[in-house]
């Protein structure tokens, strides 16, 4: 049992240095957006790829360690896609990098088609 | 267990700590509300791992309730966090 | 003899994030962040509590300091502001 | 009794839980939970219906294994891009927000279309309204307007997933 304990521990290995390259993207993104996006993916697999490690060295726990991963994974995608776009909705500013927004055309779109048919009557 | 991967477990845990460190610095300087929660989010994800990781050394089944409790709490905050932030709270 | 001084080491640098927390949450200028700072540092509190092998303090810690104070602030602070949008 | 299908599929969900994460087959374990769930089905029974349109079927049941595979390669794939991403000292990244179309209608699996699509290389979803989908994608091919265009970025994101969803919810 040695060898898949040693695989197991190499696993969480990977995951804590996935966590470390979502830590470093955290820093280097430009804007806020792109930081939801790395550390919400990055975040994710780290945690995943742990929980896999650790069922590999306890095969008794599989349950508890399974049930985690299926939360984080269930969990962290509808929070994160809370926080984004409530700060689209308040107008966190884009990189100057940013090719094309349709979210905010559309918005623009539908307050111009509001106010159009209320001054018709 | 086996000395060879709980040397490598100890230096995962070593990581762990340094990316927690990292991540709290980008809570320090985040210019605007959205970039801190950000911050907290993803330090959250990661103090999830380290619990496992304490339950794992330790060999105790019990610490792994606090991490599903802290799972579940940190997010249902995001949510409230969010919804302030859109101000329909 | 390893395992003792990883743990030490653990326990320092989460205490010196907590200090540096702390520290924020006092100076910054802004509420929503020191109430953000405030769930850091409990956060961190129910780590070492399972460190010093208490997981049922750590639970309660997680409950209490991270989650219930945590949207509680953010609650009564959507309740104020909107108060004063009314005046 | 009304939909006793989607309170047995909500029913199973939970007994799958309890048992996972309380780890054992004991008897007083299993009697303990079936009573609480069954409490807990009765109570919250009336708003089931985001399982609304789910098949019970081996067909359906063969899909989502498939569905499981394709979603775990997409998501390795997607974290190696990531890194890539973030080592890379030039930082290629060309963000914007682009909005795609749907057809799948029930909830859940609207709900499972965007998880997927937010942990998938690149894409992460904004914003649902009515049938589009707003997409933040940090890596733009094509900036035109026209609605051949836009039918091509709605088969690169969400193409395979939604072929495989139809099967199990339509």
């Amino acid at each position: 049992m040695d060898i898949l304990q040693i695989i197991g521990a190499s696993m969480v290995l990977i995951g804590s240095l996935v966590l470390l390259i979502a830590s470093i993207g955290l820093h280097r993104m430009p804007d806020a957006y792109n930081r939801i996006q790395v550390g919400t993916k990055a975040s994710t697999m780290s945690v995943v790829f742990v929980m896999i490690g650790f069922i590999f060295i306890l095969p008794s726990w599989f349950g508890k360690f399974f049930t985690i991963m299926l939360f984080v994974m269930l969990t962290n995608p509808i929070s994160s896609n809370v926080l984004m776009r409530a700060s689209h909705k308040k107008g966190e500013p884009l990189s100057s990098k940013t090719v094309i927004d349709n979210l905010k055309e559309d918005e623009e779109k539908e307050e111009l088609n509001k106010n159009n048919e209320n001054g018709t009557f | 267990m086996n000395e060879i991967a709980q040397t490598i477990l100890l230096i995962s845990a070593g990581v762990m700590l340094l990316a927690l460190v990292i991540i709290f610095l980008r809570f320090i300087i985040g210019p605007t509300i959205t970039n801190r929660v950000i911050a907290f989010d993803t330090m959250t994800v990661g103090s999830l791992g380290l619990i496992a990781l304490i339950a794992v050394i330790e060999q105790r089944q019990i610490y792994l309730d606090v991490n599903i409790i802290y799972g579940l709490l940190s997010f249902i905050a995001v949510v409230v966090i969010g919804k302030y932030i859109e101000k329909s709270l | 003899m390893k395992m003792e001084l990883f743990k030490l080491i653990l326990i320092i640098v989460l205490a010196v994030i907590m200090l540096a927390s702390a520290v924020y949450a006092v100076v910054s200028k802004k509420t929503v962040s020191a109430v953000l700072a405030t769930g850091v540092i409990s956060l961190l509190a129910s780590v070492i509590f399972l460190m010093l092998a208490s997981p049922d303090v750590a639970m309660t810690e997680a409950a209490i300091g991270a989650g219930l104070t945590t949207f509680l602030f953010f609650i009564i602070i959507r309740k104020i502001e909107k108060q004063d949008d009314a005046k | 009794m009304k939909n006793f299908k989607l309170k047995f599929v909500l029913f199973l969900i939970l007994a799958i839980f309890w048992v996972l994460w309380n780890n054992s087959l004991k008897p007083e374990v299993l009697i303990a939970g079936f009573i609480i769930i069954i409490i807990a089905v009765l109570m919250f029974g009336k708003s089931v219906d985001i399982f609304e349109g789910i098949k019970l079927n081996p067909k359906a049941l063969a899909f989502t294994f498939w569905y499981i595979i394709v979603f775990v390669v997409a998501m390795i794939k997607s974290n190696i891009d990531v890194i890539s991403r973030v080592l890379n000292p030039k930082l290629p990244i060309k963000p914007g927000i682009v909005r795609i179309e749907t057809k799948l209608k029930s909830k859940m699996a609207r709900l499972i279309l965007a998880n997927s699509i937010t942990l998938t290389p690149g894409t992460f979803v904004v914003d649902i309204k009515e049938n589009y989908l707003y997409i933040h994608w940090i890596e733009v091919c094509c900036t035109a307007q026209n609605t051949e265009n836009q039918n091509k970025i709605t088969q690169e994101i969400a193409g395979k997933f939604e072929n495989i969803l139809m099967k199990i919810y339509e």
